[in-house]
């Protein structure tokens, strides 16, 4: 066991460092009111790693990566956290679509796709979730009919992330309705200005809209935007599913952190029966926890990333990652509101965040998997346990 | 003894849930949530036409004379129902006064709901506490000055008259101030329950003696006794809403289906339920026990609101936390009532102190020798 | 709503308290090592209850009770927890056998056996459980088959409380082995002193032995000690373990109450860092958090105590009871520990009694139906849901 | 960078394992509760042998001059075997001697587990922390006089050599204390971890010069080093017992049948097991980043042992728990071995501070402006 950095791991930090000096951006917080204009600056962050040389950092540098290993991704992730960097924009690009391409995509479709999502020309969205289809995703209804070369699409998705903002979907479909469920499904690369796509958001409880609702009617798509094989498409979506729980969660520790060090500067700030918030040993214990538990978050990552330069492949392990930064994230956003007292509840103290951490953490135990699945796949391919469901 | 409501409580239960199914249905919460005030002429007649403002107030201050049970029962379907207004407000601030100088002339108004109220208690870096009570009262004229800032005051923005906690060199002093009167100003504060609003109330201004309601140790003592109303208050709202967030996911339990069976049939989920149920159950019999004290047995009363509030505000809490986790995606939407449900929770759980402060207090109450 | 008392109930707990100033016997607290003298305490503590009126407050004068209402049994405990009071002897017997004569026994059963229970002359125990059979009871394997007018007894028992010390046993056994899982039932009523019934303490993690293995070779029992109708005896056991969930509980409050007083007086008398650990505000959180849940253990316990008045048996609801007192227990158990710091794990302090308490409680969750039983119970036959099992 | 064990500790790992199977069954690990001191001769030799009382000192103290890696990965095998006797008291006595004083003649007798250690830091009433020691030093012909009370020592009764924390007019003394010198009274203390015992040791007995190790500020900083190396062995002692309920509980859940099935196949099961795999798993990242810290980034060290140490004694009471849940009434027997984890648990939590403690630590550190 070595943390340590070998010299060519310490020579790729030091000229990030370099390279963040000249261009961090000054901070933005994410609130319910600034979606639009948060998104933009998150795009123009992605296009400056893009053209610096720092976006995609262990894909393969054919496509717009930087080749390196997930070591150096891992310690990327560090170092935009010790830089207090803005968060990863298009988690479902880099995160879940562009891994998936390039396990299972062609040569083509990796050209045609990876570069633009590294210099975030390309959003992606994830059409998998279905009104019936929720827990149960292969449960799922949305059909495409062959008719020559192409395929017809006509269904409805729910829960996509992104959709109204994004440029390509991920998308899988009923293909083969008389199969058993998981055998009927197939896989499409799809262009959202398609003829017959239309999305409506849906607004959160938060009061902005992450969601969305995404409308197929007599949608054509040729057949070259199949990845993988008609019919195997369930495969290509455990690949993406899998690739989601491991990497959705890396990114977020810059996230947590940032938040983590604003409750604590809250509770410098803000007293309670006179005298300051961070003086309460009732509180002290809390943050102190949030800390534990935060560092304990860097350290899983750091050390799944580890194993993953290891194995090549996100295993069922991701689900751990998975469990723990949404559940970790809910106790944060309650022990904010402890931390804050009365100015928790308010929609404008401190540009509103609070409140929305609160009521968007709760979405966190949900999506991309609830805990209750993530629950059933640590017991069933980790542990070995029977199927309960 | 009957640990279980009377037949007339039953029946005033009854009536309050006929009453908010038909006049105050979600749609309505939902396009009262969007104004300034949450208030509607029409649903505070209703209320008011029931005498439920001044419910368990003397019949000589206009109220009904009944207890505090009842209006825990009230408080509870208001909370079923998340109805909007300024209903604690006004209920508080009626208890206040009539704690504070039975006699004043803003009481009946208040308890008949022709006018309404709230209760400048919390400043901005101050607690629940009364002793945390800064803001200033300078002896002037027979009456007092008051200056400084209250925050988080609960139904200001609709509130006619604002009873008002600043000390004095006597001690703490109650005033009531009319909100129009020169030198209040009122400035809403946005918070998660859009139900119920909060704003900032920035004095600088002369109370006549009249006003006065109490000085000193009868002021802290009306303020103790009108806030443990409204923490029953606030514990029977969170009550209405645990048992409809627990019908609500129970429903949608036994009907939503994934791989092939309604996801009640899924321990991870039914589980979930139980545990809902017992959090709700358990508040209940706090809630009530608090509100029986309070009417029959005062010297249990402090001790019992604040086990009841502390109970049922992590309860609820759970409770609607769980009820989201049931629902899935789309208990988290703005489209599903749930929301509006959990952002209420979230509120009442605040509103005069959550567990860790009630807590605080019940160890000063139990643990010295 | 009224939680006053009418004037007989006043003069009732009036007369209560008079007989208690004369009779209260001298403390005495259980430890893993005094398990055999703490028995005869509690039986010369229910003798002197029973020769003084105040046993079965609410069991038929007939067979030794008091025929008093359930509020009067209310009134009882509540009493007895004010006057620190010996916990309740003979718990099977009083909580779970008694009230199943009484709803389901002969008039000769109810006389022979009531009145002994009462008089803490005769201590039961409750022959359920098998090793095979632990949450499904219902899946036992002890068989009874007819021999005139005589059943013989075959078969291992397992987890039955107090059946070292025990003179009668209420037992559930297969007598007919080819009907469904819970048709072919019989309960019986059996003393322990038949021959072929052997029993060996099973020592548990506390170092005591509250449960016992009971063998049974051969054991000739007459039909007269059938209870109910033979194999219908699975409703017999329904009946006991309903009123086991719904009576365990309920004498609880005084042992929990006189717990937390002694973690408050550990509190104050124990220093760490040279302060009193009373004041430290994180122990008094999780102190007054204790007082909390433990009033709610009381008014849950006084509010189904009333509503049973009105209803005559305990019904599902129980399993909230039983769910909440077991859980809140390992919680005191848990904060005894913090509050005592490092002399928490100490076999000697204090005559041991925080050691214990904090094993012997994680049985709690365990024993008359593990908490996912109680969750199970609660969901299906309170809530409606589906069984999930 | 490598987070993960290399080759040569994956061997180290797998020669413990291959020992405690071998050596120390559960069998004799009950034999060895059973006794006053839970200390075996041939078992001592076993591990003395390897070298593993000295692993991460320095060869010319005696030591194999490996790291605490290779410290923490021992003493999680000897978690997962509960492996009984003075092992901690010995490398804590041994490190803290290596830390104030190389040249100390204690040293190198402990480091090849000629003899025996324990360290005296908590008093009756203090806590964990170095500023709560008051033991009295007085100096006294080139040495101190030490008189009063040690609680809680940690394999007292087997030791040949205390190593005592007091506080005298220059501050912190570190003195080493042959547990037969004349005034040193150890009396052993049941307790619920009976495979370590603990003992009170009362001192009223001379130091001679050469027994002082260190004082004032160098003994602050050898105690704090010490104690963290201490921490991170009961840190991996409890992560070794969470892998074992861990994968005890497992096997139980894939074969108990209860209703015609495996437990297992119950979410109420699965998911208990899926949560303490969550909690073993994060232990693990804590535990191993702490034993790099403390060799690697020493100054990092305290905070990664704190962390880690705050983090496994939640997680392994957690643990612990819901290992005896998911084996229902068997897994609560005195037959079980789950009972040995249990308490072994508890004890290594209340060890160098439970988690509150730490996190108190913690926040001193981290949230200073």
């Amino acid at each position: 066991m070595d943390l340590g950095l070998t010299p060519s791991e310490l020579e790729f930090r030091d000229q990030l460092r370099a390279w963040l000096k000249d261009n961090l951006p000054p901070k933005m917080v994410k609130t319910a009111d600034n979606t639009t204009a948060y998104y933009d600056y998150l795009k123009d962050w992605q296009r400056k790693l893009y053209e610096g040389g720092w976006a995609g950092i262990s894909w393969p540098k054919e496509y717009g990566g930087r080749g390196a290993s997930f070591i150096e991704q891992a310690i990327f992730q560090e170092e935009m956290a010790i830089a207090d960097a803005p968060e990863r924009m298009g988690t479902i690009g880099q995160g879940l679509v562009g891994p998936t391409i390039i396990a299972v995509g062609t040569e083509e479709q990796k050209k045609r796709y990876l570069p633009k999502i590294l210099s975030g020309e390309e959003v992606w969205c994830q059409g998998f979730s279905e009104p019936n289809a929720g827990s149960d995703v292969a449960g799922l209804e949305t059909k495409a009919t062959r008719d020559g070369d192409d395929f017809i699409i006509n269904g409805q998705k729910i829960w996509t992330s992104y959709a109204h903002i994004a440029e390509q979907c991920l998308l899988i479909v009923r293909t083969d309705p008389s199969a058993p469920k998981h055998k009927g499904i197939t896989s499409f690369l799809v262009d959202m200005k398609t003829d017959g796509i239309s999305v409506r958001p849906l607004k959160m409880m938060s009061g902005d809209s992450g969601f969305n609702e995404m409308f197929f009617t007599n949608v054509r798509v040729p057949s070259k935007y199949v990845i993988g094989k008609v019919n195997e498409g369930w495969g290509v979506a455990i690949t993406a599913l899998a690739n989601e729980r491991a990497n959705l969660g890396t990114g977020l520790y810059v996230t947590f952190k940032r938040n983590l060090d604003a409750m604590i500067a809250q509770a410098r700030k803000l007293k309670r029966g006179g005298r300051p918030v961070i003086e309460d040993p009732v509180v002290r214990q809390r943050l102190a926890q949030a800390y534990v538990d935060l560092e304990v978050l860097r350290l899983n990552t750091t050390r799944s990333l580890s194993m993953l330069s290891k194995t090549g492949a996100p295993g069922p392990e991701g689900s751990i990652q998975k469990l723990y930064w949404s559940e970790l994230n809910q106790r944060m956003a309650q022990i904010a509101m402890e931390v804050l007292g009365p100015y928790g509840q308010l929609s404008d103290y401190d540009n509103g965040r609070w409140a929305y951490m609160y009521l968007r953490s709760r979405g966190n135990t949900i999506e991309a998997g609830t805990s209750e699945i993530q629950r059933n796949i640590i017991a069933q391919r980790v542990l070995g346990l029977p199927r309960t469901y | 003894m009957e640990f279980d409501l009377s037949k007339p409580q039953r029946l005033l239960q009854k009536s309050a849930r006929d009453l908010f199914t038909r006049e105050c249905p979600p749609k309505r919460v939902r396009e009262l949530m969007a104004t300034d005030t949450a208030f509607n002429p029409e649903l505070w007649a209703a209320v008011a036409d029931q005498g439920w403002l001044g419910l368990h107030l003397d019949e000589a201050a206009g109220g009904l004379g009944l207890g505090t049970v009842e209006l825990a029962v009230v408080a509870e379907e208001m909370g079923r129902a998340c109805f909007p207004g300024p209903f604690l407000g006004t209920v508080w601030a009626a208890t206040l006064i009539a704690e504070a100088n039975s006699e004043s002339s803003h009481l009946e108004p208040l308890a008949t709901g022709e006018t309404k109220g709230a209760v400048a208690l919390v400043e901005p870096d101050g607690g629940w506490d009364p002793s945390d009570v800064q803001l200033q009262a300078e002896a002037a004229s027979g009456g007092y000055k008051l200056s400084g800032t209250k925050a988080f005051v609960l139904d200001a923005a609709t509130a006619d008259v604002i009873v008002c906690a600043a000390r004095s060199a006597e001690g703490l002093v109650l005033a009531a101030v009319p909100a129009k009167a020169d030198g209040v100003q009122i400035t809403p504060v946005p918070s998660l329950d859009a139900t119920r609003k909060l704003a900032d109330v920035t004095l600088d201004t002369s109370v006549a003696a009249d006003d006065v309601l109490a000085v000193g140790k009868a002021a802290a003592a009306a303020l103790e006794r009108a806030g443990d109303v409204a923490s029953l208050c606030a514990s029977a709202d969170m009550l209405g809403g645990m048992q409809w967030i627990l019908d609500d996911s129970v429903e949608y339990a036994k009907t939503r289906q994934q791989f092939g069976k309604v996801i009640g049939s899924f321990q991870a989920v039914s589980h979930m339920c139980a545990d809902m149920l017992l959090w709700t159950e358990s508040s209940r019999s706090a809630v009530y026990f608090a509100a029986w004290a309070l009417q029959a047995e005062p010297e249990n009363a402090r001790r019992a609101v604040a086990i009841a509030k502390a109970y049922a505000s992590d309860a609820s809490r759970e409770v609607a936390n769980r009820g989201v986790q049931v629902h899935g995606g789309i208990g988290f939407t703005w489209e599903h009532d749930l929301q509006l449900y959990y952002k209420r929770s979230k509120a009442s759980e605040i509103l005069c102190g959550d567990a860790t402060f009630q807590r605080t207090r019940l160890a000063e109450m139990a643990f010295e020798a």
